[in-house]
């Protein structure tokens, strides 16, 4: 053991990265390449006609134009690398171009592929699309109506309904002492990953369509070898250090496209996507109307929970019905409640399509959840940390789904720890009022366990004692290669700079899942351990043998085995060599699996959903200005008991990022859609955090090292941004004794939560 | 070429002629004439700074600058600066505090700060949120980028 | 230097190109048009590995400069097959093995093209001596002449 | 094809000289900062871009006794810079503070800002509060228009088409009281919801001169003569304080857009002027 694991570590990765030298998927290019644009939808809802694209094709230095009618099969199934047909309606069509009805402005009609950007561009103003338009629907609840206008062809708006019960809410309402109702609102947000969504293909001697790809999902090859119609092994994805991801880059972005521009003009084929394209067309987080009501004793107990959650899947179904299933298993957050019923929906509309966005349906509902129990605290005069002590669920406590949680839980300690380091308030004049606001989070780290998730890596040493790793992880900047790294160099006991590691290769390395629902450190972190200890048990045995001892006796450290109580050394290149010798294997490919189950009774769930979840809280300070209604956030703190912390600056690095992320969601972050257009279309429109706008977050780090990660260590890349939003507005009730039930809570909201009209 | 009109600079130190539309931004022609991909393209119109060059020394947005408005000028982007002792310094404080993650806005981070430590001696961590606030970050949350940035400062004291 | 205007017509698509007088056709397709059928192989002639047809003769790329195929037509081995059909020669030298490291591959080609055309049913020492110029080190010649005497005769029972 | 020149004459002369040549579709770049983004976005598609980048008529700043000269080309960094622009015009260096970000303000010029006649362009209002002047000239000759009287529309000015902004100045008068307050949706990189300068004189406890403007919150960066005329000659007591507030509320003219509705620009607009004025009386306030 190198004693590497918990050290905080400069990322192998980040070097390169900070001297500029990392070669990010616009930064690629090849000899002969043409660069490919696609024509996008100026209407939500119109049927398209006809189109004419003579007049571009005749324009000269244009390869390819191509429409529906070229897409080999222009509808498949959406899917996000799980290799498990899961069915029950999970699943969604996939169409690649627009056919029959357009559903959302900005959808792709066409594309171009032109010896130069601005040829294509010329292009794409020279196909000429007749398109009837048509009324469309942009309210998810109206759309949800019978006689609605329908979004797609002959399917339901309606994708998909679950209901989760247990005991009887109704009539545990009937009895509480205090009953909370309240009806909350999160918007569209975007990204805004600073990298837009950009790929280079091209075709190889062996007919193989290689796309080197900003993405979270390598295995995307298989749908887009699907839409080609040839076979998955002629499809290779090659993932690059993505520029961010956040849940953007889960779903096929340029992939498809680039892959039948290079089968139509034989040459290589870069597109990059604009900002502009970028927020209009690629997924956004689900709005939702969440209804909550609340039943507690005087005492604080809270006997019962009820939701209808009812969000915006847009124009397609992309991953709703999974966030969905997020939502509904969260929706009575981290407390134990004996009688709850939730209902949940997602409803197809003609507004740009909703897929994962980091918190992928759980933080939704724990906006809605913490504001009712902070309501509910202040109702019945309790402290709200006391009101979390009274509820919060423990190891062995039944959630809603039936199922008895069997891994340590840190509430709410994590909560009492936030609040702690928070200290005293800060005294401001006038027009400034000050308050405190605490929140706590649950999350899952891993997929929904009916999904079957697998991740394998492979691990070699050299005949010098260095070590090559290979995983089929998209790394987006997360640190997600840089973990494995360590994990490596723990086990082997060598130094990180002697771990070398090819990641993201649908063709060359052992396919490890995607780079989502914080399931990498957990999978591929795993994997990577299991790989690298097999290959330790090996050489170490082999060593045992050369030394004359036993192996349990033996460790690896600083390239060396060392033998317990002992001062001999044996050099581990002279064990590689023997083992090299004796033709011994040198390299282990380890498969980690994931608990399975299978799918729940959708009317009915029940049982283990999550592998498990990664607890957390934020405790904020904010400062109101009376008069205008902005809300400053002067500190945040952010506590989660992290399992173990692999490499601590990574760690920290998540509850940092994702604080601020969805600070900027509490406050600032709205894609307006107006009758399904953008209002929104750029970022100086759609505005994120700058640096002048984030405190400082303080990371309060717990490790009761039970997560089922590698060394007991937990997922933090999603979990890290819950909680956040409702210990701000909570925060904000704290100042100005106003409650914020509609997200971003700008300052014009704010005020006429204050003041009532202007 | 005939819209073309005819530049001379000095880029990261070396002297090129070259023609450039009327409207090639200074981003477009750094990276697709002279392929230097370390400014990068986040926005295209001036909102995020992943594109940030110096421009006769200083910090500017390259995607909103001509690149026929640079003729006769001195641009650096961050690879051709990679020997300057506080560039370096703060790349090697970014990396160990744990800076970079994605690392697209990093380059333009780094030029950024550096060129605001070369006329700032001790800046408060306010004054550092403030002269980075034209550089978005969406993986930080900015705390690390001020960390890096004012322990440099602080050396250089 | 000044660059000179040329007009061709490549793989059955007119082009218009500046030059340089100095250029070779060979860079010319390679590096600009990024064609890269057409190998370097000696740069001096003697190894076929950039046979193109001009005019529908063979000729070494290497050793044409550009401006002499001013209002000339050029196909190269790109411009042989017909979208996802390939010429008969392409298909025999597949079915007979004639492709080891494919290097020769194009040029050989190109040049057992203007021979069937000139002649179109060569005997196997009419495609010895045509395709001297051609060297290939892997093959040994014999599976190269079958596969282009296979298309002779089939072409003549055609 | 559609195709568009660029030049960069070198003398005021040549540039006015191609400028009063060009019949239309000429569109004079400084910085670049707002060409650029409305090139992309094809609200503009000229025939020729004319760079003054390189009038060195056009530069520097001169403090001549009670006179500030801006030239046009000066930089909002080169603003912030100038020590004659803090002593004589704080309130343009507080606009210059808040200005886009330290990026942008490196390549933004004040001629820029002003001639792209933004309706929430933060240069405008402290210039508008400080009564400034512009010197405008063409190969027909010079003229000089206040700039209260500058801006006509959302992008449109008195600008003739052969015409450029050679300078902008103003009174250095360092015994008015001033203040600027920009009010955004973020710290940095914000479009200005509402902006107010003002400039006040108190003699005898009473305001004996006031000018105030507002940004944001018209068509045009405007002047707020009512919220001025109703100012001069009171005593600023709370109750004359409030009212001021809102007879500003009363006499902007905003929109409501997606980010903000026009009642909220209102009320902003009384908040910030109230607090404009007491920032410039440095709570001197009875």
């Amino acid at each position: 053991m190198s004693g590497v694991i918990g050290k905080p570590m400069p990322r192998h990765d980040a070097w390169a990265k900070a001297r500029g030298d990392v070669v990010y998927a616009d930064d690629f290019s090849l000899p002969g390449m043409l660069y490919g644009k696609v024509l996008r939808s100026r209407y939500p809802a119109a049927r398209i006609l006809s189109i004419d694209t003579k007049k571009a094709e005749a324009l000269p230095g244009v390869h390819a134009v191509l429409t529906a009618k070229d897409v080999p099969n222009n509808e498949t199934v959406t899917k996000f690398g799980q290799s498990r047909d899961v069915g029950s309606g999970f699943e969604g069509m996939y169409r690649v171009l627009a056919d029959k009805k357009v559903r959302f402005m900005g959808e792709a009609v066409a594309l171009v592929a032109a010896e130069t950007e601005r040829i294509a561009q010329e292009a794409l103003e020279l196909i000429e699309v007749d398109y009837e338009p048509l009324p469309g629907v942009f309210d998810p609840e109206e759309a949800a109506r019978p006689g609605a206008y329908p979004v797609g062809e002959s399917e339901s708006n309606v994708i998909a309904r679950y209901r989760i019960r247990r005991g009887d809410a109704d009539e545990a309402l009937r009895h509480a002492d205090v009953v909370i109702e309240g009806t909350y609102r999160v918007p569209f947000v975007d990204h805004a990953y600073l990298e837009p969504e950009s790929g280079v293909a091209w075709l190889d001697e062996n007919g193989v369509i290689n796309i080197r790809v900003s993405t979270q999902v390598i295995e995307h090859f298989r749908g887009v070898a699907a839409v080609l119609g040839v076979p998955h092994n002629k499809v290779r994805i090659i993932g690059t250090f993505a520029g961010g991801g956040f849940g953007g880059k889960e779903d096929i972005t340029v992939e498809t496209y680039l892959a039948l521009l290079v089968r139509k003009t034989g040459r290589p084929c870069k597109m990059t996507w604009t900002r502009e394209e970028s927020i209009l067309s690629h997924s956004k987080r689900h709005p939702y109307v969440m209804r909550y009501t609340t039943g507690a004793m005087a005492d604080g107990k809270i006997v019962a929970l009820k939701a209808d959650l009812i969000s915006d899947a847009g124009a397609y179904v992309y991953l709703s019905p999974w966030v969905l299933m997020y939502s509904a298993v969260n929706a009575t957050g981290p407390y134990e409640v004996d009688n709850v019923d939730i209902t949940a929906m997602t409803v197809l509309t003609n507004n740009t399509f909703t897929s994962a966005n980091r918190g992928f349906g759980a933080i939704q509902p724990n906006f809605a959840y913490e504001s009712q129990m902070d309501e509910l605290a202040r109702r019945l005069g309790i402290d709200p940390l006391e009101i979390r002590r009274i509820n919060c669920i423990k190891k062995g406590s039944t959630m809603s789904t039936g199922w008895k949680i069997d891994r340590y839980v840190a509430l709410p300690e994590v909560a009492e720890r936030a609040r702690e380091a928070l200290g005293e308030p800060t005294s401001m004049p006038a027009p400034w009022k000050v308050g405190i606001g605490v929140a706590v989070g649950m999350m899952s780290y891993g997929r929904l366990m009916f999904l079957h998730d697998t991740s394998r890596s492979h691990v070699r040493v050299e005949m010098d004692g260095s070590v090559t790793v290979r995983c089929g992880v998209p790394d987006i900047g997360g640190g997600q290669s840089s973990s494995l790294c360590q994990i490596v160099a723990e086990e082997l006991g060598v130094d990180m700079s002697n771990v070398n590691i090819y990641v993201s290769d649908t063709a060359l390395t052992p396919l490890a899942g995607t780079t989502t629902a914080t399931r990498q450190l957990y999978m591929s972190g795993n994997a990577t351990l299991k790989a690298a200890r097999e290959l330790r048990g090996r050489l170490l045995s082999k060593a045992a043998e050369m030394l004359g001892v036993s192996s349990d006796r033996l460790d690896l450290k600083e390239g060396s085995v060392i033998v317990e109580g002992e001062t001999r050394r044996l050099p581990l290149v002279k064990v590689i060599a023997a083992c090299a010798n004796e033709g011994q294997e040198l390299f282990s490919e380890a498969q980690f699996n994931a608990p399975f189950c299978e799918v729940p009774d959708l009317s009915d769930i029940k049982g283990q959903i999550f592998p498990d979840f990664t607890f957390g809280a934020h405790a904020v300070e904010v400062a109101v200005d009376t008069e205008t209604g902005m809300t400053r956030v002067l500190r945040i703190v952010s506590c989660y008991d992290v399992g173990r912390a692999i490499n601590p600056l990574s760690a920290e690095g998540q509850l940092e990022g994702g604080a601020i992320y969805c600070m900027g969601y509490a406050l600032m972050e709205e894609v307006v859609m107006d009758r399904g257009i953008t209002r929104t279309p750029s970022l100086s429109e759609y505005l994120i955090p700058t640096s002048a706008d984030a405190p400082d977050v303080t990371c309060i780090m717990l490790e009761y090292g039970d997560g089922l990660g590698p060394y007991g260590a937990k997922g933090l890349g999603e979990p890290s941004c819950n909680s956040i939003a409702p210990a701000i507005t909570n925060a904000i009730y704290d100042a100005v004794g106003v409650r914020i039930k509609s997200l971003p809570a700008t300052p014009e909201k704010v005020l006429r939560a204050m003041k009532g009209d202007l | 070429m005939t819209e073309g009109y005819a530049i001379e600079l000095t880029v990261n130190g070396r002297q090129v002629s070259a023609e450039v539309r009327a409207d090639e931004t200074l981003l477009e022609f750094l990276r697709t004439q002279l392929r230097i991909i370390d400014a990068k393209s986040g926005c295209g119109k001036g909102d995020c700074g992943t594109c940030t060059v110096l421009l006769d020394g200083l910090p500017v947005k390259s995607c909103i600058v001509l690149a026929a408005s640079a003729d006769g000028k001195d641009v650096k982007t961050l690879s051709g600066m990679q020997n300057e002792p506080l560039v370096k310094a703060l790349q090697e404080s970014f990396v160990t505090h744990g800076a970079v993650q994605c690392g697209f806005c990093t380059p333009g981070m780094i030029l950024t700060a550096a060129s605001y430590l070369n006329e700032h001696k001790n800046p408060s961590r306010d004054d550092i949120r403030r002269a980075l606030s034209g550089n978005l970050c969406r993986c930080t949350g900015y705390k690390k980028i001020v960390d890096a940035t004012q322990a440099v400062a602080r050396r250089n004291e | 230097m000044t660059e000179t205007s040329i007009t061709l017509t490549l793989n059955g698509k007119k082009k218009t190109l500046r030059v340089r007088p100095n250029e070779l056709l060979l860079n010319v397709l390679r590096d600009r048009l990024f064609l890269t059928g057409a190998k370097y192989g000696c740069g001096i002639g003697e190894c076929g590995a950039c046979t193109v047809l001009i005019d529908g003769r063979p000729a070494l790329a290497c050793l044409t400069l550009a401006v002499a195929i001013d209002g000339k037509e050029v196909v190269t081995v790109e411009g042989l097959a017909r979208g996802d059909e390939l010429d008969p020669l392409q298909e025999a030298f597949l079915d007979h093995g004639a492709v080891q490291c494919g290097f020769c591959t194009p040029g050989m080609i190109m040049t057992a093209r203007s021979l069937l055309d000139e002649n179109p049913s060569p005997s196997e020492e009419e495609v010895r001596e045509y395709i001297r110029g051609n060297i290939c080190r892997c093959t040994g010649y014999t599976s190269i002449v079958s596969a282009i005497l296979s298309c002779a005769q089939e072409k003549e029972g055609a | 094809m559609y195709k568009m020149r660029y030049a960069a004459p070198r003398t005021l002369t040549e540039a006015l000289r191609l400028l009063g040549e060009e019949r239309e579709g000429v569109y004079v770049v400084a910085g670049s900062t707002n060409v650029l983004p409305d090139l992309r976005a094809k609200k503009i598609r000229p025939s020729l871009l004319l760079s003054i980048e390189k009038l060195g008529e056009l530069k520097g700043i001169h403090a001549d006794g009670d006179v500030v000269t801006v030239g046009a080309l000066t930089t909002i960094n080169e603003l912030l810079a100038s020590r004659d622009i803090e002593l004589n015009a704080g309130i343009l260096h507080q606009a210059a503070q808040r200005f886009a970000d330290p990026l942008v303000r490196n390549r933004a010029t004040i001629g820029g800002n002003l001639a792209n006649a933004s309706p929430a362009a933060d240069s405008a209002v402290p210039l508008l509060a400080l009564d400034a002047v512009l010197d405008i000239c063409s190969a027909r000759g010079e003229r000089e228009v206040p700039l209260s009287s500058f801006f006509t529309g959302p992008g449109k000015t008195v600008l003739e088409r052969d015409e450029l902004i050679r300078a902008v100045r103003f009174p250095s008068d360092s015994e008015n009281q001033k203040a600027f307050i920009k009010f955004g949706l973020r710290e940095a990189m914000a479009i200005s919801l509402v902006s107010v300068g003002v400039e006040l004189r108190i003699q005898k406890d009473e305001v004996a001169y006031a000018r105030v403007a507002f940004g944001a919150v018209a068509p045009t960066p405007m002047r707020g003569f009512r919220t001025e005329e109703f100012l001069v000659g009171k005593k600023l007591t709370a109750e004359v304080l409030d009212e001021a507030r809102q007879v500003a509320s009363r006499e902007v003219r905003p929109i409501s857009d997606v980010r903000a509705t026009e009642s909220y620009r209102r009320h902003i607009s009384g908040v910030l002027l109230g607090r404009a004025i007491k920032m410039a009386l440095g709570g001197g306030m009875s």
